[in-house]
């Protein structure tokens, strides 16, 4: 299928740093570079809740382009695919702190969580308030008893941009820590790809190249999923995979969602809107409205040739923190 | 050197045990990373090399006086350096261990077990892991235990390390026929069938250089 | 190298149609289709110039995420890489006609250019006011002194969006095709990719997918280019682009520039920002300031492993356009 | 058929040469696309057998009482179905020879070779071309001058359009020789030496399917 091992960069072990150079010089306006982190070109006033996200890199604009106003204050990007080591976290909370406590917002994944948790434990040491939340809306990671061990994935943009708007607008620590919590619990996605990626440091293929199936449920390193036939449909996988999400969600008639539908790499807007149409004419024939709509790059993986979607089950309150402006490098709402 | 010289675990000796894990694990990255390509993301060998470079060039600094301040720094070298779930533990591992060391002035071999204990202890605290879920731990946990074993029948420093490297490599051995249930492995249970994890091999690399540099380097 | 043979699509013959539906979906409180056309949702003022656009698709965003306040009025999205027919523009013709008259902007391809002439005098026999500016920015495609033989590229973006805030504050058709002249004069673009990709309907890949090379004035549908080293690492090809497009702009020390990186399809972000950083500090090295800047897909050939650079050089009136709000589905400017 | 009648280019004429333009091109069109994708975007045969195929769908439309509004019909099929360079200049052709040929009560071949002359300016003016560069105009100009010295030479209708489609013919092999300078296979000149021109090769079945028609069908 398809593969690319040739990149457009210098040494590719300075591919990170390079990068963030190159994004921050683009965006001046918006975001600057400060001890190797992105954070916002205007801090946010004092006294509000400062948001914090470490992630390993080549899934942008996740999180690079996510800083911003309404969105979060400070993103420490570690190595391809790596989460960043404590130390680098602690610094990314010292610089989001402005004195309202420090929220963490984790993606489930192990290295991620376990760097984070060390980091609040020094913050914590040094007086600075840190409160974490773990976040995981992935489907097919785990089944739903047991879904604290789901990974994080392409809900959780619901999740950061509802809680970017809760600290930009003043809510507390507590406040912006309850609505992480209850839009992760309302969230839920599902990937699906075909194909894989090569790293760019070792060029090893993340998985097997050659596989011609797609795969659905893949994880954003190429962990496996489930295999689909070869020639389904745009129609057929939508419909297929939004109703897992719907089954899980345990959505019914009447209910009313934001679905996203995230690009992992190398998917064509053509190919993203009929897989949208089919998503939507899946969820509506079940009496489910759509109300919301993300479609574009959220997290990728590289230039992987897969997508996933997303759905969160709004309630009265999560519609006016969707609504909010909010103003990153890779992410634009002008607000209603 | 007389035997008492050798079994006092002291600030030389701490250095000399990072740099021979380093240089082990650098020798050994490609194979680590392949391993972890199986079923992980195939950065285990890079992630470990990097760090305990790290962890060797900042052992040697005169600020530390004792084996604990080198063990800590080499801790802290790994949370500077990589992230990562290995980043995490083993920079956890060593800290513990040079803070379990630290309680003794002139620390002996049993306080290296003590330190150990505290490492592992550390580590399942900070994964959230036990052994037989295919991780390091399962390496690291019958390492610590033969140590103590060797040193409670009145082992010496080499003699304890030598047993935690065996039973380090067996426990990395016996992954192979486990299905992980803890790190990013475990998504991909099935495809590591067979296959040993990385973690537990760079665990049992590092007690083999240890016990090796011990023993005047006879091995490896 | 890198090709994709399989598609999430239904029926490719369909697909832009269906394309067509899921995205305006996506995006109902922007856009909405209208004969297939797409077409803003809440129309420009009465009396205002109406600005259209006929393209062939595969190019996603451009043009449908185009379409919006600050930008255009309607686009007439054809199959894919073709000119819609001049039935098609002539229909664009009359929704965009506000009373203002109605301003054609053409990227400069054979088969556009005709269809859009012939929309035009049709446009004409029936009395409206319509004119037409044929835009070329691509460097590679003709030598300076057949500058009119030129091909649209990336550069043309600089010219819409500052045409479109044009019409949008109440310029009237001279002075909006003026604008568009002076735009497209002082901007330029080169472009560049390795592989090529397979048209969705026929399957054929575009160009030879084995070689390996990396090609610079590739066109947007494949059309070949000159070729450079397999080894060349991003800061060479930055550095060798902004080059060839300094000396076309006849650009020196002290002038100031918005440069755009357009991913022509699966280059990642990593990639795209550490290019980017190789050319401004070509620009910078030359003196040339970067005082604005784009990065993102704008024009893209599908999945194509491609850029392409394009500069704007700005004189004093040109930033006051630049930096006015437009809002499309594929195109957000808060504005300064 | 008498002579006379087969003469006369009436609408059922028209509708018949319609119709086997159509055919003869949407038998044709994977060599027509294949021609395409050596320098080109690869579409033309699906460019050209589609508007043809609307064109022969509207063409037998009972309003349409003379050949003129056949043709024009034609013309305009190309422009509502497919854009891109061929569908904007077959369609001007097709509805400037049915302007051509409007302009006589009863037409007959020289009025044919008359509204072929138009077609022919109208596709010089719209393309901004001329024959030499690549394109349609390669076959289309040489077989309306053929059309022009047999009919000036008292040839029948058959025998008119037999010889434009046999220069039509010469002048689409003549094209394999020459570097386009015009259309889109301009940007890759090298690539298509040594092929003929996907748009040349277009007129030339037409014309062919036009005189196999006008002759009985005893060809293709
Ligand atoms: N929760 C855990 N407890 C113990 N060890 C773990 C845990 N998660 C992962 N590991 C260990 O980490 C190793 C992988 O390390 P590495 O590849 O460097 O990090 P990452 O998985 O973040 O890429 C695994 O082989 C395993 O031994
Ligand atoms: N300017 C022109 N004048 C005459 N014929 C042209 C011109 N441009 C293109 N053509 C003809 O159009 C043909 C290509 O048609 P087609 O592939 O259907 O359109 P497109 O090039 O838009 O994809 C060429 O083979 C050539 O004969
Ligand atoms: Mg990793
Ligand atoms: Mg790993
Ligand atoms: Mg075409
Ligand atoms: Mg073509």
């Amino acid at each position: 299928m398809s593969i690319r091992y040739r990149r457009f960069l210098n040494d590719p072990s300075r591919a990170v740093a390079e990068m963030l150079e190159g994004y921050v010089a683009a965006h001046a306006d918006l975001i600057s570079l400060q001890d190797g982190m992105v954070v916002r070109a205007v801090p946010k006033p004092a006294g509000r809740v400062g948001l914090v996200i470490g992630n390993g890199s080549g899934h942008e604009p996740a999180m690079i382009g996510w800083v911003g106003e309404g969105l979060f204050d400070v993103n420490v990007a570690g190595p391809i695919f790596s989460s960043p080591g404590p130390s680098a976290i602690l610094t990314g909370i010292k610089a989001a702190d402005r004195g309202g406590g420090v929220l963490l917002l984790v993606s489930s994944h192990a290295g991620d969580i376990m760097n984070a948790d060390l980091a609040m434990a020094d913050a914590e040491d040094e007086g600075i308030r840190v409160e974490m939340v773990v976040l995981y809306d992935d489907i097919a990671s785990a089944p739903k008893d047991q879904i604290t061990e789901r990974r994080g994935g392409a809900g959780l943009f619901f999740v950061w941009k509802m809680v970017g708007a809760a600290a930009e607008r003043g809510d507390s620590l507590e406040e912006c820590a309850a609505v992480a919590r209850r839009a992760r619990d309302r969230s839920r996605s599902l990937s699906a790809a075909i194909g894989t990626v090569a790293h760019p440091v070792s060029g090893q293929p993340l998985g097997d190249p050659d596989d011609p199936a797609l795969s659905v449920g893949m994880g954003v390193h190429g962990e496996p999923g489930t295999r689909l036939g070869e020639d389904v449909e745009a129609d057929q996988i939508a419909e297929h995979m939004i109703c897992r999400l719907i089954d899980d969600a345990e959505l019914s008639d009447g209910d009313q969602v934001a679905l996203l539908l995230n690009n992992a790499g190398s998917v064509t807007l053509m190919e993203l809107s009929v897989l949208y149409r089919g998503a939507v004419s899946a969820l509506e024939k079940r009496g489910i409205e759509v109300v919301r709509s993300w479609i574009g790059p959220y997290a990728t993986t590289l230039d992987m040739a897969g997508f996933a979607f997303a759905i969160c089950h709004l309630d009265e309150e999560l519609p006016a923190l969707y609504d909010r402006p909010a103003r990153g490098a890779g992410f634009t709402m002008i607000g209603r | 050197m007389s035997k008492v010289d050798r079994d006092l675990v002291d600030r030389d000796l701490a250095v000399r045990l990072v740099a021979a894990a380093a240089r082990r694990v650098h020798d050994h990255q490609e194979m680590l990373s392949q391993l972890d390509a199986v079923a992980g993301d195939g950065d285990h060998g890079v992630n470990m090399s990097t760090a305990l470079g790290e962890a060797d060039r900042r052992s040697g600094k005169c600020d530390h006086v004792t084996a604990a301040e080198v063990f800590k720094a080499a801790g802290s070298a790994f949370h500077d350096t990589v992230g990562g779930a290995a980043g995490a533990l083993f920079g956890a591992f060593f800290r513990a261990m040079g803070g379990g060391l630290g309680r003794s002035a002139e620390p002996g071999p049993a306080d290296l077990v003590a330190g150990l204990e505290k490492g592992v202890a550390r580590v399942t605290r900070v994964g959230r892991s036990e052994p037989g879920q295919k991780t390091m731990l399962d390496a690291m946990a019958p390492a610590v235990s033969a140590a103590r074993t060797t040193r409670e029948a009145g082992g010496t420093l080499a003699s304890v390390l030598r047993s935690a490297a065996e039973a380090a490599r067996d426990g990395a051995g016996a992954t192979a026929a486990m299905r992980p249930s803890a790190g990013r492995a475990r998504y991909a249970s099935d495809r590591s069938l067979g296959t040993e994890d990385p973690g537990a091999n760079t665990v049992a690399l590092i007690f083999e250089a240890w016990a090796d540099e011990i023993s005047g380097g006879k091995h490896g």
